[in-house]
């Protein structure tokens, strides 16, 4: 029963993040809360897993923090070409 | 009786957990710019994470499974830095001041 | 102690790094099969072989010296990322923070010590290393407690003795 | 009931994504919110027990189409802005495509239902046999890598061939080149 209730509020901060992300002024706002997004739901997972006394969920969770990062780094690498290609032209 | 006892400190720690991972979410509204809410998602990663993850781990024992959730607070230790710095390089870079005071 | 030999000291960075790698794949599959194992170390030396192509492996990369420091080191990190978290966490709700700019100074010889740092800083909620230049940070702190907390030098100490 | 009740809430939060994908003229927004759509969907697929899938999802989408869609973000001209063209034709193929999935959902049986031809036909022999045969502990990898070997050699070849095209295409080098001609002919008109 307490993992539903965990689970009950990583939903509702997953909401908030994405109300940062939908509103947010600026790309950065945007990334930066959907890694937070994707960390919350990686741990959500594992949440799961306990909740549904199926815990072999963990390795998703693991893969999920991997990729989340990755993906982030590589929307972040967008800004450092266009750097790259404003100095050189 | 054992059990018990696991079961409440389970429960005290994913409500430590819990309450930080909501505060974070709320920081990442509420705060004013890009560079303070940085500081809202280190909340969310560093210690919510952790909270959560050391609750999961008592709550299942000892076994390989507890060290594969052990493995997680140790990527977001090594990824969530690098995730946070770069962000706030770019920005700062694409011309967003941080709002507030600037002492030299 | 005597002084070791380079070559030694790079060999025995591998093998560590290979440990590293065994152990972290028994982990994510956990099964006791000769097969399975046999291609478990076959996997392994694949990314052995990847990461030494990409120069990933230098002698730079695994600090021999500092891994009986670091369970010592990460104790302390915990501690300091608890305490600022609760700060920061205390800001968020009431409301008062003054997001300031302020400047710091590492004292750490080399490039592994200053990222180590830098890092740290970002670690603890509530500052983020915004710029690295040379041995001088750019951090954004949350509010004025928070930076003064960073200026007192203690995290720069710690980090420049764990190199020592 | 819980169950149910995770995935009417993952649900409503994809449509919500999904409306404001649209809604964003941001390039790069789009590719952020696409990632956070990718993530939803691999939960999802979490939360109907089908792993795989949401390991596929979430290393192909969040993943590798993430840094294609950047890389090709990146070569784009920038100081345009996304004009929305007419929207009738591609609104009536949504809703014709989403009317016939829902006409077939209705024929399908239910989830986790025993009696579903799927579960009747190889599938207890594979589940039953495989281990013992293969030593290897995972069912779908034995259906993968042994009774269905050259399938997969088939498949293989084709996402690896792919995959050759996209790191041809996207290598930093081709940008060089380009910016490098572009110079080039400054210089030449002048």
């Amino acid at each position: 029963m307490i993992f539903f209730a965990t689970l009950t509020v990583l939903g509702v901060s997953v909401a908030l993040c994405l109300v940062r992300a939908i509103k947010g002024p600026t790309p950065f706002d945007r990334i930066l809360s959907i890694s937070s997004i994707g960390t919350i739901i990686a741990i959500g997972i594992s949440v799961h897993g306990f909740a549904f006394e199926r815990p072999d969920f963990v390795d998703i969770s693991l893969m999920y923090i991997l990729l989340n990062f990755l993906g982030t780094i590589a929307i972040l690498r967008y800004y450092k070409i266009k750097r790259k290609k404003s100095n050189v032209l | 009786m054992s059990y018990n006892y696991i079961e409440l400190i389970t429960l005290i720690l994913l409500a430590i957990g819990c309450f930080f991972i909501l505060s974070g979410s709320l920081g990442l509204i509420k705060l004013p710019d890009v560079f303070s809410r940085i500081h809202a998602a280190g909340l969310i990663d560093t210690l919510g994470s952790g909270f959560i993850v050391l609750a999961l781990i008592i709550y299942s024992g000892f076994s390989l499974l507890s060290l594969k959730l052990l493995l997680i607070p140790i990527f977001l230790i090594f990824t969530s830095p690098v995730t946070g710095h770069a962000i706030a390089l770019f920005a700062h870079e694409s011309g967003y001041k941080p709002k507030g005071k600037n002492k030299k | 102690m005597a002084k070791p030999n380079k070559d030694s000291l790079k060999t025995l960075s591998f093998i560590t790094y290979f440990i590293i790698l065994f152990v972290f794949w028994f982990i994510l599959s956990g099964y006791l099969k000769t097969l399975l194992l046999f291609f478990g170390v076959i996997s392994v030396l694949f990314v052995f072989w990847m990461s030494y192509r990409a120069k990933a492996l230098e002698e730079d990369s695994l600090p021999l010296k500092i891994i009986l420091r670091l369970p010592f080191y990460w104790i302390w990190l915990f501690k300091e990322i608890f305490k600022s978290g609760i700060t920061t966490t205390a800001l968020i709700w009431n409301g008062k923070y003054s997001p300031q700019l302020i400047t710091v100074k590492a004292s750490q010889k080399n490039r592994t010590g200053i990222a180590n740092y830098a890092n740290a800083i970002t670690l603890t909620p509530g500052t983020v290393t915004i710029e690295v230049d040379k041995k001088t940070f750019l951090v954004h702190a949350l509010s004025k407690k928070l930076s003064e907390d960073l200026q007192t030098d203690d995290m720069n100490k710690v980090i420049t003795d764990l190199d020592r | 009931m819980n169950f149910l009740l995770i995935n009417f809430f993952l649900i409503s939060l994809l449509l919500v994504t999904t409306f404001f994908i649209f809604k964003t003229t941001s390039l790069i927004s789009v590719v952020a919110l696409t990632g956070a759509f990718t993530l939803l969907c691999s939960a999802i697929y979490v939360n109907l027990d089908a792993v795989d899938v949401a390991f596929t999802e979430a290393a192909v989408g969040s993943g590798i189409s993430t840094i294609l869609m950047v890389m090709a973000a990146a070569k784009l001209p920038e100081g345009k802005k996304n004009k929305l063209i007419n929207l009738f034709p591609s609104i009536i193929l949504a809703v014709s495509i989403s009317l016939i999935l829902i006409i077939i959902i209705a024929n399908l049986p239910l989830l986790g239902d025993p009696n579903a031809p799927i579960h009747l036909h190889v599938v207890p022999e594979y589940l039953k046999e495989s281990k013992d045969f293969f030593h290897i502990p995972n069912v779908v990898t034995n259906i993968l890598a042994s009774y269905r070997g050259f399938d997969t050699l088939g498949e293989t070849i084709v996402i690896f061939t792919a995959g050759l095209g996209v790191i041809a295409l996207l290598t930093s080098n081709t940008l060089n080149r380009k910016t490098n001609f572009k110079k080039n002919n400054k210089k030449n008109e002048r």
